[in-house]
Protein backbone atom coordinates (compact mmCIF):
# COMPACT_ATOMS: atom_id res chain seq x y z
CA UNK A 1 0.00 0.00 0.00
CA UNK A 2 1.11 3.40 -1.25
CA UNK A 3 0.96 7.01 0.73
CA UNK A 4 1.57 9.93 -0.88
CA UNK A 5 2.38 12.97 1.82
CA UNK A 6 2.08 16.50 0.64
CA UNK A 7 3.23 19.84 2.86
CA UNK A 8 3.97 19.15 6.52
CA UNK A 9 3.09 15.43 5.73
CA UNK A 10 5.91 14.42 3.25
CA UNK A 11 8.12 16.88 5.69
CA UNK A 12 7.19 14.15 8.80
CA UNK A 13 7.50 10.91 7.07
CA UNK A 14 10.69 12.13 5.00
CA UNK A 15 9.49 11.10 1.72
CA UNK A 16 6.73 12.44 -0.42
CA UNK A 17 5.75 8.72 -0.86
CA UNK A 18 5.64 5.89 1.78
CA UNK A 19 5.01 2.19 2.01
CA UNK A 20 2.55 0.38 4.30
CA UNK A 21 3.54 -3.33 4.14
CA UNK A 22 1.42 -4.51 7.25
CA UNK A 23 -2.31 -5.90 6.79
CA UNK A 24 -3.21 -4.14 9.76
CA UNK A 25 -3.91 -0.59 7.97
CA UNK A 26 -7.47 -1.78 6.50
CA UNK A 27 -9.28 1.42 6.93
CA UNK A 28 -8.66 4.99 7.66
CA UNK A 29 -8.95 5.40 11.16
CA UNK A 30 -6.10 2.31 11.57
CA UNK A 31 -4.17 4.24 8.63
CA UNK A 32 -4.31 7.14 10.96
CA UNK A 33 -3.03 4.85 14.54
CA UNK A 34 -0.38 3.71 12.24
CA UNK A 35 0.94 6.49 10.87
CA UNK A 36 0.64 8.62 14.62
CA UNK A 37 3.22 4.99 15.58
CA UNK A 38 5.80 5.54 12.72
CA UNK A 39 5.72 9.10 12.90
CA UNK A 40 4.63 10.71 16.34
CA UNK A 41 4.75 14.18 15.11
CA UNK A 42 1.91 13.33 13.66
CA UNK A 43 0.33 14.14 16.65
CA UNK A 44 1.60 17.05 16.90
CA UNK A 45 0.54 18.88 13.56
CA UNK A 46 -3.24 20.83 12.96
CA UNK A 47 -6.11 17.76 12.13
CA UNK A 48 -5.29 16.21 8.72
CA UNK A 49 -7.31 14.43 6.08
CA UNK A 50 -7.03 11.48 4.24
CA UNK A 51 -8.04 11.17 0.54
CA UNK A 52 -8.79 7.79 -1.14
CA UNK A 53 -8.97 7.95 -4.79
CA UNK A 54 -8.79 11.81 -4.93
CA UNK A 55 -11.01 12.49 -2.98
CA UNK A 56 -11.71 13.02 1.23
CA UNK A 57 -12.41 9.69 3.36
CA UNK A 58 -14.53 9.01 6.32
CA UNK A 59 -12.49 7.65 9.44
CA UNK A 60 -14.65 4.58 9.08
CA UNK A 61 -14.04 4.21 4.70
CA UNK A 62 -12.17 0.92 4.13
CA UNK A 63 -8.93 1.12 2.14
CA UNK A 64 -7.80 -1.60 -0.31
CA UNK A 65 -4.13 -1.81 -0.81
CA UNK A 66 -4.80 -1.16 -4.59
CA UNK A 67 -6.70 2.44 -3.78
CA UNK A 68 -4.93 5.78 -4.14
CA UNK A 69 -4.28 6.94 -0.85
CA UNK A 70 -2.88 10.30 0.37
CA UNK A 71 -2.01 12.35 3.31
CA UNK A 72 -3.89 15.77 3.24
CA UNK A 73 -3.17 17.94 5.77
CA UNK A 74 -4.27 21.43 6.77
CA UNK A 75 -5.10 23.35 3.36
CA UNK A 76 -3.33 26.56 2.51
CA UNK A 77 -4.07 27.36 -1.26
CA UNK A 78 -5.34 30.82 -2.78
CA UNK B 1 -15.54 19.02 -16.93
CA UNK B 2 -17.91 20.78 -17.79
CA UNK B 3 -17.22 22.69 -20.98
CA UNK B 4 -18.01 26.21 -19.33
CA UNK B 5 -15.20 25.43 -16.33
CA UNK B 6 -11.20 26.23 -16.98
CA UNK B 7 -9.45 24.88 -14.05
CA UNK B 8 -5.22 25.13 -14.76
CA UNK B 9 -2.77 24.49 -11.98
CA UNK B 10 0.68 26.40 -13.25
CA UNK B 11 4.52 26.15 -12.61
CA UNK B 12 4.45 29.82 -14.38
CA UNK B 13 3.13 33.26 -13.89
CA UNK B 14 -0.60 33.37 -14.37
CA UNK B 15 -2.33 35.10 -16.93
CA UNK B 16 -5.43 37.42 -15.80
CA UNK B 17 -5.88 38.55 -19.83
CA UNK B 18 -5.88 34.47 -20.13
CA UNK B 19 -8.58 34.10 -17.67
CA UNK B 20 -10.66 37.15 -18.62
CA UNK B 21 -11.10 35.54 -22.24
CA UNK B 22 -11.96 32.32 -21.54
CA UNK B 23 -15.26 33.58 -19.64
CA UNK B 24 -16.20 36.59 -21.82
CA UNK B 25 -19.08 35.90 -23.18
CA UNK B 26 -22.23 38.26 -25.43
CA UNK B 27 -24.67 37.25 -23.48
CA UNK B 28 -23.39 38.46 -20.00
CA UNK B 29 -22.94 42.33 -18.48
CA UNK B 30 -20.56 41.16 -15.56
CA UNK B 31 -17.71 39.64 -14.97
CA UNK B 32 -15.78 39.67 -11.68
CA UNK B 33 -12.55 38.81 -10.96
CA UNK B 34 -10.33 37.49 -7.75
CA UNK B 35 -6.56 37.91 -8.13
CA UNK B 36 -5.19 36.49 -4.78
CA UNK B 37 -1.43 38.08 -4.54
CA UNK B 38 1.80 37.29 -2.57
CA UNK B 39 1.72 39.65 0.91
CA UNK B 40 5.01 40.88 2.41
CA UNK B 41 3.87 40.30 5.68
CA UNK B 42 1.35 37.58 7.49
CA UNK B 43 0.93 37.43 11.56
CA UNK B 44 3.76 40.32 12.19
CA UNK B 45 5.96 38.58 10.08
CA UNK B 46 7.99 39.45 7.06
CA UNK B 47 7.78 36.98 4.39
CA UNK B 48 10.02 36.86 1.41
CA UNK B 49 8.66 34.83 -0.98
CA UNK B 50 6.30 31.58 -0.54
CA UNK B 51 6.59 27.94 -2.41
CA UNK B 52 2.75 26.44 -3.31
CA UNK B 53 2.86 22.72 -3.99
CA UNK B 54 -0.65 20.61 -4.79
CA UNK B 55 -2.16 16.97 -5.06
CA UNK B 56 -2.92 18.68 -8.72
CA UNK B 57 -5.41 15.61 -9.94
CA UNK B 58 -7.29 15.79 -6.30
CA UNK B 59 -6.83 19.65 -6.38
CA UNK B 60 -8.22 19.54 -10.45
CA UNK B 61 -11.42 17.72 -9.20
CA UNK B 62 -12.35 19.60 -5.67
CA UNK B 63 -11.87 22.74 -7.23
CA UNK B 64 -14.48 21.40 -10.35
CA UNK B 65 -16.76 20.71 -7.51
CA UNK B 66 -16.35 23.99 -6.33
CA UNK B 67 -17.26 25.66 -9.73
CA UNK B 68 -20.30 23.16 -10.25
CA UNK B 69 -21.52 24.01 -7.27
CA UNK B 70 -20.71 27.99 -8.42
CA UNK B 71 -22.87 27.33 -11.68
CA UNK B 72 -25.99 25.87 -9.99
CA UNK B 73 -26.05 28.41 -7.18
CA UNK B 74 -25.11 31.84 -9.12
CA UNK B 75 -26.22 30.98 -12.52
CA UNK B 76 -22.56 31.19 -14.24
CA UNK B 77 -22.14 31.58 -17.75
CA UNK B 78 -18.07 30.60 -17.76
CA UNK B 79 -15.65 29.99 -14.68
CA UNK B 80 -11.90 30.25 -14.70
CA UNK B 81 -9.77 29.08 -11.52
CA UNK B 82 -6.16 29.33 -12.21
CA UNK B 83 -3.77 28.28 -9.25
CA UNK B 84 0.30 28.91 -9.04
CA UNK B 85 2.58 26.43 -7.94
CA UNK B 86 6.32 26.48 -6.81
CA UNK B 87 8.33 29.50 -6.04
CA UNK B 88 6.28 32.69 -5.70
CA UNK B 89 7.10 36.54 -4.93
CA UNK B 90 5.89 39.14 -3.00
CA UNK B 91 3.09 40.70 -5.45
CA UNK B 92 2.90 38.15 -7.65
CA UNK B 93 -0.23 36.01 -8.74
CA UNK B 94 -1.04 33.31 -6.26
CA UNK B 95 -4.59 32.41 -8.05
CA UNK B 96 -7.17 33.71 -10.32
CA UNK B 97 -10.56 33.42 -10.38
CA UNK B 98 -13.10 34.58 -13.09
CA UNK B 99 -16.40 34.60 -13.31
CA UNK B 100 -19.14 35.54 -16.20
CA UNK B 101 -23.18 36.24 -15.80
CA UNK B 102 -25.80 37.77 -17.21
CA UNK B 103 -26.40 39.70 -14.01
CA UNK B 104 -23.41 41.21 -11.75
CA UNK B 105 -24.69 40.22 -8.54
CA UNK B 106 -24.01 36.85 -9.05
CA UNK B 107 -20.50 37.06 -10.46
CA UNK B 108 -19.07 38.50 -7.18
CA UNK B 109 -21.07 36.22 -5.21
CA UNK B 110 -19.67 33.21 -7.18
CA UNK B 111 -16.67 34.59 -7.00
CA UNK B 112 -16.12 34.81 -3.80
CA UNK B 113 -17.90 31.61 -3.01
CA UNK B 114 -15.17 30.04 -5.01
CA UNK B 115 -12.04 31.81 -3.08
CA UNK B 116 -13.54 30.63 0.26
CA UNK B 117 -14.29 27.31 -0.37
CA UNK B 118 -11.30 27.03 -2.65
CA UNK B 119 -9.00 28.31 0.50
CA UNK B 120 -11.14 25.56 2.77
CA UNK B 121 -11.00 22.05 0.57
CA UNK B 122 -8.40 22.65 -2.17
CA UNK B 123 -5.46 20.03 -1.84
CA UNK B 124 -2.68 23.06 -2.21
CA UNK B 125 -0.25 23.82 -0.10
CA UNK B 126 1.79 27.24 0.64
CA UNK B 127 5.38 27.50 2.77
CA UNK B 128 6.13 30.70 3.90
CA UNK B 129 9.40 31.62 3.90
CA UNK B 130 10.93 34.60 6.49
CA UNK B 131 14.09 35.97 7.54
CA UNK B 132 15.02 32.93 9.33
CA UNK B 133 13.38 29.52 8.18
CA UNK B 134 10.21 28.82 6.90
CA UNK B 135 6.58 26.95 7.86
CA UNK B 136 3.51 25.41 6.29
CA UNK B 137 0.59 27.56 6.36
CA UNK B 138 -2.02 26.03 8.54
CA UNK B 139 -0.06 23.12 9.60
CA UNK B 140 0.40 23.91 13.27
CA UNK B 141 -1.13 24.98 16.43
CA UNK C 1 -7.63 64.04 -5.69
CA UNK C 2 -6.84 61.11 -3.41
CA UNK C 3 -3.48 59.44 -4.28
CA UNK C 4 -4.62 55.91 -4.08
CA UNK C 5 -7.62 56.40 -6.79
CA UNK C 6 -6.78 56.69 -10.08
CA UNK C 7 -10.10 57.87 -12.05
CA UNK C 8 -10.43 57.81 -15.80
CA UNK C 9 -12.87 58.46 -18.16
CA UNK C 10 -11.91 57.37 -21.93
CA UNK C 11 -12.52 57.34 -25.68
CA UNK C 12 -10.57 54.11 -26.36
CA UNK C 13 -10.45 50.40 -25.19
CA UNK C 14 -10.80 49.95 -21.59
CA UNK C 15 -7.03 48.23 -19.91
CA UNK C 16 -7.77 45.64 -17.09
CA UNK C 17 -3.98 45.72 -16.90
CA UNK C 18 -3.89 49.18 -16.78
CA UNK C 19 -6.52 48.92 -13.56
CA UNK C 20 -4.45 46.02 -12.27
CA UNK C 21 -1.12 47.47 -12.11
CA UNK C 22 -2.65 50.49 -10.73
CA UNK C 23 -3.86 48.88 -7.56
CA UNK C 24 -1.43 46.76 -6.81
CA UNK C 25 0.56 46.17 -3.85
CA UNK C 26 2.59 44.40 -1.71
CA UNK C 27 0.93 45.12 1.38
CA UNK C 28 -2.25 43.21 -0.20
CA UNK C 29 -3.34 39.87 -0.49
CA UNK C 30 -6.38 40.50 -2.49
CA UNK C 31 -7.47 42.18 -5.63
CA UNK C 32 -11.10 42.27 -7.32
CA UNK C 33 -11.82 43.43 -10.30
CA UNK C 34 -15.35 43.86 -11.83
CA UNK C 35 -15.58 44.80 -15.74
CA UNK C 36 -18.70 45.46 -17.08
CA UNK C 37 -19.37 44.25 -20.49
CA UNK C 38 -21.80 45.24 -23.28
CA UNK C 39 -24.14 42.48 -23.55
CA UNK C 40 -25.95 41.72 -26.95
CA UNK C 41 -29.86 41.87 -25.26
CA UNK C 42 -31.50 43.95 -23.03
CA UNK C 43 -35.04 43.37 -22.04
CA UNK C 44 -36.27 41.28 -24.72
CA UNK C 45 -34.65 43.05 -26.74
CA UNK C 46 -31.37 42.15 -29.21
CA UNK C 47 -28.59 45.06 -28.90
CA UNK C 48 -26.28 46.21 -31.85
CA UNK C 49 -23.89 48.32 -29.81
CA UNK C 50 -24.08 50.95 -27.04
CA UNK C 51 -23.07 54.75 -27.30
CA UNK C 52 -21.78 56.18 -23.75
CA UNK C 53 -21.30 60.04 -23.07
CA UNK C 54 -20.76 61.71 -19.68
CA UNK C 55 -20.54 64.99 -18.07
CA UNK C 56 -16.82 64.49 -17.71
CA UNK C 57 -15.74 66.67 -14.55
CA UNK C 58 -18.80 66.38 -13.01
CA UNK C 59 -18.43 62.15 -13.51
CA UNK C 60 -15.31 62.22 -12.11
CA UNK C 61 -15.79 64.01 -8.99
CA UNK C 62 -18.87 61.84 -8.22
CA UNK C 63 -16.67 58.62 -8.99
CA UNK C 64 -14.20 60.23 -6.43
CA UNK C 65 -16.69 60.66 -3.73
CA UNK C 66 -17.84 57.11 -4.38
CA UNK C 67 -14.25 55.91 -4.10
CA UNK C 68 -13.37 57.60 -0.64
CA UNK C 69 -16.47 56.38 0.66
CA UNK C 70 -15.58 52.61 -0.31
CA UNK C 71 -11.57 53.77 1.06
CA UNK C 72 -12.95 54.66 4.55
CA UNK C 73 -15.83 51.88 4.81
CA UNK C 74 -13.39 48.86 3.72
CA UNK C 75 -10.08 50.21 4.06
CA UNK C 76 -9.02 50.20 0.52
CA UNK C 77 -5.52 50.32 -0.37
CA UNK C 78 -5.95 51.24 -3.73
CA UNK C 79 -9.12 51.80 -6.10
CA UNK C 80 -8.64 52.49 -10.15
CA UNK C 81 -12.69 53.20 -12.21
CA UNK C 82 -12.27 53.09 -15.73
CA UNK C 83 -15.14 54.55 -17.96
CA UNK C 84 -15.45 53.79 -21.52
CA UNK C 85 -16.98 56.68 -23.64
CA UNK C 86 -18.34 56.50 -27.16
CA UNK C 87 -19.10 53.72 -29.69
CA UNK C 88 -18.58 50.34 -27.55
CA UNK C 89 -19.34 46.86 -29.21
CA UNK C 90 -21.17 43.90 -27.73
CA UNK C 91 -18.29 42.01 -25.39
CA UNK C 92 -16.60 45.09 -25.30
CA UNK C 93 -15.50 46.89 -21.62
CA UNK C 94 -17.82 49.58 -20.28
CA UNK C 95 -16.01 49.74 -16.96
CA UNK C 96 -13.22 48.85 -14.89
CA UNK C 97 -13.36 48.90 -11.36
CA UNK C 98 -9.98 46.90 -9.08
CA UNK C 99 -9.47 47.50 -5.72
CA UNK C 100 -7.02 46.13 -3.34
CA UNK C 101 -6.99 45.30 0.77
CA UNK C 102 -5.42 43.48 2.91
CA UNK C 103 -7.92 41.26 3.15
CA UNK C 104 -10.01 39.85 0.35
CA UNK C 105 -13.83 40.64 1.90
CA UNK C 106 -13.04 43.82 1.73
CA UNK C 107 -11.98 44.17 -1.60
CA UNK C 108 -15.16 42.22 -2.96
CA UNK C 109 -17.56 44.72 -0.88
CA UNK C 110 -15.63 47.75 -1.91
CA UNK C 111 -15.49 46.36 -5.71
CA UNK C 112 -19.37 46.02 -5.55
CA UNK C 113 -20.43 48.92 -3.53
CA UNK C 114 -18.37 51.07 -6.33
CA UNK C 115 -20.19 49.67 -9.31
CA UNK C 116 -23.86 49.68 -7.18
CA UNK C 117 -23.27 53.10 -6.52
CA UNK C 118 -21.27 54.41 -10.04
CA UNK C 119 -24.76 52.96 -11.88
CA UNK C 120 -27.08 55.38 -9.65
CA UNK C 121 -25.70 58.45 -9.28
CA UNK C 122 -22.53 59.36 -12.02
CA UNK C 123 -23.24 61.40 -15.22
CA UNK C 124 -22.96 58.57 -17.41
CA UNK C 125 -25.44 58.21 -20.42
CA UNK C 126 -25.85 54.55 -22.29
CA UNK C 127 -28.03 54.98 -25.77
CA UNK C 128 -28.49 51.64 -26.92
CA UNK C 129 -29.21 50.98 -30.48
CA UNK C 130 -31.39 47.85 -31.86
CA UNK C 131 -32.48 46.56 -35.01
CA UNK C 132 -34.72 49.22 -35.32
CA UNK C 133 -33.70 52.46 -33.88
CA UNK C 134 -32.06 53.81 -30.30
CA UNK C 135 -33.00 55.21 -26.87
CA UNK C 136 -31.37 56.62 -23.72
CA UNK C 137 -31.74 53.65 -21.49
CA UNK C 138 -33.80 54.69 -17.94
CA UNK C 139 -34.67 58.14 -19.49
CA UNK C 140 -38.35 57.41 -19.90
CA UNK C 141 -41.09 55.86 -18.15
CA UNK D 1 -27.12 82.20 -17.97
CA UNK D 2 -26.03 78.48 -19.91
CA UNK D 3 -27.78 75.28 -19.37
CA UNK D 4 -25.77 71.97 -20.34
CA UNK D 5 -27.65 69.14 -21.40
CA UNK D 6 -26.57 65.44 -21.52
CA UNK D 7 -28.44 62.29 -22.95
CA UNK D 8 -32.09 62.59 -23.77
CA UNK D 9 -32.25 66.09 -22.34
CA UNK D 10 -30.11 67.24 -25.44
CA UNK D 11 -32.15 65.11 -27.34
CA UNK D 12 -35.27 67.00 -26.37
CA UNK D 13 -33.63 70.93 -26.15
CA UNK D 14 -31.88 70.24 -29.31
CA UNK D 15 -28.81 71.52 -28.48
CA UNK D 16 -26.40 70.58 -25.34
CA UNK D 17 -26.41 74.03 -23.86
CA UNK D 18 -29.07 76.30 -24.32
CA UNK D 19 -29.00 80.02 -23.20
CA UNK D 20 -31.65 81.32 -20.27
CA UNK D 21 -32.11 85.23 -20.60
CA UNK D 22 -35.01 85.44 -18.05
CA UNK D 23 -34.69 87.06 -14.76
CA UNK D 24 -36.96 84.63 -13.41
CA UNK D 25 -35.10 81.64 -13.11
CA UNK D 26 -32.94 81.83 -9.59
CA UNK D 27 -33.74 78.88 -8.19
CA UNK D 28 -33.38 75.20 -9.29
CA UNK D 29 -37.45 74.52 -9.78
CA UNK D 30 -37.71 77.65 -11.24
CA UNK D 31 -35.09 76.18 -14.01
CA UNK D 32 -37.80 72.98 -13.87
CA UNK D 33 -40.35 75.25 -14.66
CA UNK D 34 -39.01 76.61 -17.33
CA UNK D 35 -37.27 73.98 -19.06
CA UNK D 36 -40.61 72.18 -19.14
CA UNK D 37 -42.79 75.23 -20.17
CA UNK D 38 -39.74 75.73 -22.85
CA UNK D 39 -40.32 72.10 -23.91
CA UNK D 40 -42.63 70.35 -22.49
CA UNK D 41 -41.34 66.75 -23.20
CA UNK D 42 -39.24 67.15 -20.19
CA UNK D 43 -42.56 66.60 -18.48
CA UNK D 44 -42.89 63.08 -19.95
CA UNK D 45 -39.34 61.47 -19.06
CA UNK D 46 -38.27 60.21 -15.77
CA UNK D 47 -36.89 62.60 -12.96
CA UNK D 48 -33.95 64.33 -13.59
CA UNK D 49 -31.88 66.20 -11.90
CA UNK D 50 -30.10 69.90 -11.57
CA UNK D 51 -26.66 69.87 -11.29
CA UNK D 52 -24.84 73.48 -10.32
CA UNK D 53 -20.87 73.77 -10.54
CA UNK D 54 -21.12 70.03 -10.82
CA UNK D 55 -22.53 68.63 -7.90
CA UNK D 56 -26.14 67.87 -7.57
CA UNK D 57 -28.41 70.36 -6.51
CA UNK D 58 -31.45 70.61 -4.65
CA UNK D 59 -34.98 71.98 -6.03
CA UNK D 60 -34.35 75.10 -3.45
CA UNK D 61 -30.77 75.48 -4.36
CA UNK D 62 -30.57 79.40 -5.88
CA UNK D 63 -28.93 79.92 -9.15
CA UNK D 64 -26.17 82.68 -9.98
CA UNK D 65 -25.90 83.65 -13.70
CA UNK D 66 -22.28 82.98 -13.19
CA UNK D 67 -22.87 79.19 -11.91
CA UNK D 68 -22.46 76.05 -14.01
CA UNK D 69 -25.24 74.28 -14.52
CA UNK D 70 -26.39 70.97 -15.95
CA UNK D 71 -29.62 69.26 -16.50
CA UNK D 72 -28.57 65.41 -15.91
CA UNK D 73 -31.86 63.02 -16.93
CA UNK D 74 -31.74 59.38 -15.14
CA UNK D 75 -27.87 58.00 -15.71
CA UNK D 76 -26.98 55.00 -17.13
CA UNK D 77 -23.28 54.63 -16.83
CA UNK D 78 -21.25 51.33 -15.78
Amino acid sequence: MKVLCFGIARDIAGASEIKITTEEVQSVSQLRRYLEEQFPKFQSINQYMVAINEAYAEDTTEIKSSDHIAIIPPVSGG
Amino acid sequence: MDSSIDIQILDQALSIDQCYDYVIHESCGGICLFVGTVRNHNKGEDVKYLEFESYKSMAIKEIHKICLIAKEQFHTQSIAVHHRLGHVEITEKAVIIAVSTVHRKNAFQACEFIIDKLKKTVPIWKREFLENGSYWVNATP
